[in-house]
């Protein structure tokens, strides 16, 4: 079974513009995408139509060879998405956040995988304090914890790196990197170079409009 | 994930306090208003605590999809394979903060307005049954609207004219313990209809139309 | 296979819920007691005193009695069997008329007198002239009754 | 080979056969209007069996009524084509019906007012099919505003598609609850009115007025059509030489 990630002549507008038009690449098991591209020419959109969640206008995106959007409950199972947002419940803590995503992602309740996903980002300490009262950067942990939980085959990344420090920034693209040698796959944006991670595995995607 | 909303909703119980008082003015402004003498109060009881209710449903139902769509976590539930369960959960807990607390105080409300016995019972069993059903629908109505400017007028305008079988159930049961009190049953058992059928199918017009908001 | 249980599911509950939601509907309108009487009803005392009911029949002819200077009335409604008399103070609608049916809101009172709120004329189900429709009006009176 | 059944979904195709086909469904509304009218006011009788001359507003009346329920219903049509098909001028067919259908709505309540003060006594009353009439009215002023206040077209087109589905599956039930469990306790006014006892020429006349008005939405709802069209694919080439073309 290929966990492969096809994109095929994928067209997408935001308001009547169009981003991008007859975009076609693959994503195969153990490769990074890096998407590459000026402020506006459609990496965010992008992300969200690789997601299911904006439809394409012309053009199919699949995942082994299926449609890959919402109604494919193999492929959302498959992948982990986080987003220019970070998801979270302000009035909610890290715990019960955390719980909650592993409800959604069809996981049973337990709370050992949480804290172990915690303990992994270095922010266990912080598991009983509500999110609002939590830095941007300690968010975004949180968020990228949500990667940890269960097992996926392709991250969809919008940005992991904003706002975290470079001890945090080098623990993340750690983690890629195991994801990556678990024959897993990335699909990111990031203004940040990925200096752990070897150029061999990272394919580039320009997608600035011509 | 029912746990996860009311958890919510507690933290904000200031939004449970606004919508049951918003009912309590509502219903307490019209015999003020009017001046009336207490004979008339309980043939206009059951039409206007039922467009009470209707309306403190909708003031809240504006903001039942607008924080999850705001900080992202919409993406995660349409992405899960349980959207169904968390819009039903969704709805569930915005009815225990809206349509429960006000049902509950039903009673006192209908006392004011010079019903008794029978009357304030079938007011409480048709609010019961009937504000259900006024959330399930209304979500439909909010996810359609999420995270747009004028969302909160326009969903009024939508929703208002869908509501308009529960409201005239409703009322109807209320109406009839008043003049006829072997009708009371048939109301409250349509109600119920409704509420089965709205629970079980409204889920999936509000699932499709989150898709298509958050697209 | 899992996703398809779960739809298998889905459409389990949704058929019970048709089936229960028909249930109760049937169930309720079993249970229904009807407020609109004609005037034999009324005659063998089916319909409550005292309370808002309507009644619907034909204005019997030459039954209409007004006092003079003054905008109250009586009436007769009748289902060509038996007849109830209404009394009503107000303006009446252009189509009604002695022989045209009629709807009348109110209540009745302990003499058996019905007292209306309001008259409503119902208009006539033949959209025809007068020629045509006598030649069939023999035939509706049969379907009234 | 088949035939391209889409061929005539492209915006674009279709905007080129578009002209002829308002100018000549405008032609026949007129033309049908002026018989009809002429028909309804010369050839049918002066009194009914119960109703005076102004039962004549029936010819603008019941056509508008039919309109106003067969254009939601064709509303729906395209907007159910759109979410299966994704075609974007099915979207767009369902946006221009919907001012038509809702113009219609209102006429219908309007002249049943006028009439229902003559005949029955009241300009209003809360009888059944006079409180459908208005909640559809509603529905549609909501499709309009739900449509007109999200700024992303295709959003705008969903959103609002999946409105009139809901909305078509709770008329039905709209219908009923105002009808109450039992018809005669809200004493509906209209009466139960088969064609067979309609006169001839009142027929013929509310026929004639059905297809005039039939002529006249297919015309106006072509019309705004074009107009939607024209401004969704104003960044097209085909469009661009349109409007260059015109000026």
């Amino acid at each position: 079974m290929s966990k492969q990630l096809t994109i095929q002549g994928l067209q997408c507008e935001r308001g009547e513009r169009v981003l991008f038009s007859d975009l076609s690449f693959t994503v195969e098991p153990g490769q990074l995408c890096h998407l590459n591209g000026a402020n506006g020419s459609g990496k965010t959109t992008l992300l969200r139509t690789i997601a299911g969640y904006t439809l394409p206008y012309a053009g199919t995106v699949s995942w082994n060879e299926k449609p890959a959007t919402l109604s494919n409950s193999s492929y959302t199972q498959a992948y982990r998405y986080v987003g220019h947002q970070n998801g979270l419940k302000k009035s909610l803590n890290a715990r019960e956040n955390l719980e909650f995503f592993q409800q959604l992602y069809g996981l049973n309740a337990s709370s050992d995988s949480v804290t172990s996903a915690l303990e992994t980002l270095k922010i266990n300490d912080k598991s009983q304090l509500s999110i609002r009262d939590l830095s941007q950067g300690q968010q975004r942990k949180i968020a990228l914890a949500r990667l940890l939980l269960g097992s996926s085959d392709l991250w969809i990344l919008d940005e992991p790196f904003t706002s975290l420090d470079l001890a945090s920034r080098n623990l993340i693209e750690n983690l890629m990197q195991q994801h990556l040698h678990q024959e897993g796959s990335i699909i990111l944006t990031t203004h940040h170079p990925l200096v752990n991670i070897p150029s061999g595995s990272i394919h580039v995607i320009e997608l600035d409009r011509e | 994930m029912l746990k996860r909303d009311l958890l919510l909703a507690v933290r904000n119980y200031n939004d449970v306090l606004i919508g049951l008082f918003f009912f309590i003015v509502v219903v307490a402004l019209i015999p003020i208003s009017l001046n009336e003498s207490t004979q008339i109060l309980p043939r206009l009881a059951p039409g206007l605590v039922w467009i009470a209710a209707l309306l403190s449903s909708i003031l809240s139902l504006a903001r039942l999809f607008e924080e999850d769509h705001a900080d992202g976590s919409l993406d995660l539930i349409l992405s899960s394979g349980s959207v169904y369960q968390c819009v039903l959960a969704k709805v569930a807990a915005h009815w225990l903060v809206t349509g429960l607390p006000l049902t509950l105080i039903s009673p006192l409300i209908g006392l004011a307005y010079n019903l008794h016995g029978e009357q304030l019972s079938t007011l409480f069993m048709s609010l019961l049954v009937g504000t259900p059903v006024l959330s399930c629908i209304g979500a439909i109505g909010a996810a359609l609207t999420t995270g747009l400017r004028s969302g909160s007028s326009i969903i009024a305008l939508i929703v208002l004219p869908l509501n308009i079988p529960v409201m005239v159930y409703g009322a109807a049961a209320v109406r009839s313990s008043i003049n006829s009190p072997d009708n009371v049953m048939t109301y409250l058992l349509l109600l119920t209809a409704m509420l089965i059928i709205a629970v079980v199918f409204a889920p999936i017009a509000t699932a499709a139309a989150l898709k298509i908001s958050n697209d | 296979m899992k996703p398809r249980h779960k739809r298998l599911g889905f459409i389990v509950i949704a058929l019970l819920a048709i089936t229960i939601a028909t249930v109760l509907v049937v169930m309720a309108l079993q249970n229904y007691t009807s407020y609109f009487y004609n005037s034999t009803q009324i005659v063998n005392n089916e319909a409550p005193v005292g309370k808002v009911i309507r009644v619907g029949g034909m204005v019997k002819e030459n039954s209409i009695q007004r006092k003079p200077g003054d905008l109250e009335m009586t009436f007769i409604v009748t289902d060509m069997v038996n007849e109830v008399s209404v009394r009503y103070s107000g303006i009446v609608p252009d189509l009604f008329k002695e022989g045209g049916g009629a709807v009348a809101r109110g209540e009745l009172n302990q003499a058996g007198e019905f007292i209306a709120e309001e008259i409503m004329a119902k208009h006539d189900e033949s959209y025809m002239p007068p020629e045509v429709a006598e030649l069939m009006q023999h035939q509706q009176q049969d379907l009234k009754q | 080979m088949s035939f391209n059944w889409f061929k005539y979904s492209s915006p674009a195709s279709f905007y080129g056969i578009s002209h002829s086909i308002i100018k000549a469904a405008s032609g026949i509304a007129i033309i049908l209007c002026i018989v009809g009218l002429y028909w309804g006011f010369a050839k049918t009788p002066d009194i009914l069996t119960d109703q005076k001359e102004y039962y004549r507003i029936l010819f603008i009346h019941v056509p508008a009524a039919w309109m106003s329920m067969w254009l939601y219903v064709t509303l729906v049509f395209w907007a159910v084509t759109g979410l299966i098909f994704n075609t974007r001028l099915s979207y767009m067919m369902a946006a221009a019906t919907a001012p038509t259908g809702a113009l219609f709505a209102f006429l219908t309540i309007w002249t049943g007012a006028f009439w229902g003060k003559t005949s029955w006594g009241v300009w209003w009353d809360w009888d059944p099919r006079m409180t459908s009439m208005l909640i559809l009215l509603f529905i549609y002023i909501g499709y309009i505003a739900l449509q007109n206040s999200i700024a992303d077209t295709r959003r705008a087109d969903r959103a609002s598609a999946l409105l009139a589905l809901v909305g078509v599956i709770c008329i039905p039930v709209i219908y009923l609850s105002i009808n109450c469990p039992d018809p005669y306790q809200c004493a509906a006014l209209h009466q139960q009115s088969s064609l067979k006892q309609i006169e001839k020429n009142i027929l013929i006349a509310m026929f004639i007025m059905l297809f005039a008005t039939w002529a006249y939405s297919f015309a106006i709802i072509t019309h705004r059509l074009r107009s939607i069209i024209l401004e969704r694919e104003k960044r097209t080439q085909w469009a661009q030489d349109i409007v260059r073309d015109k000026a």
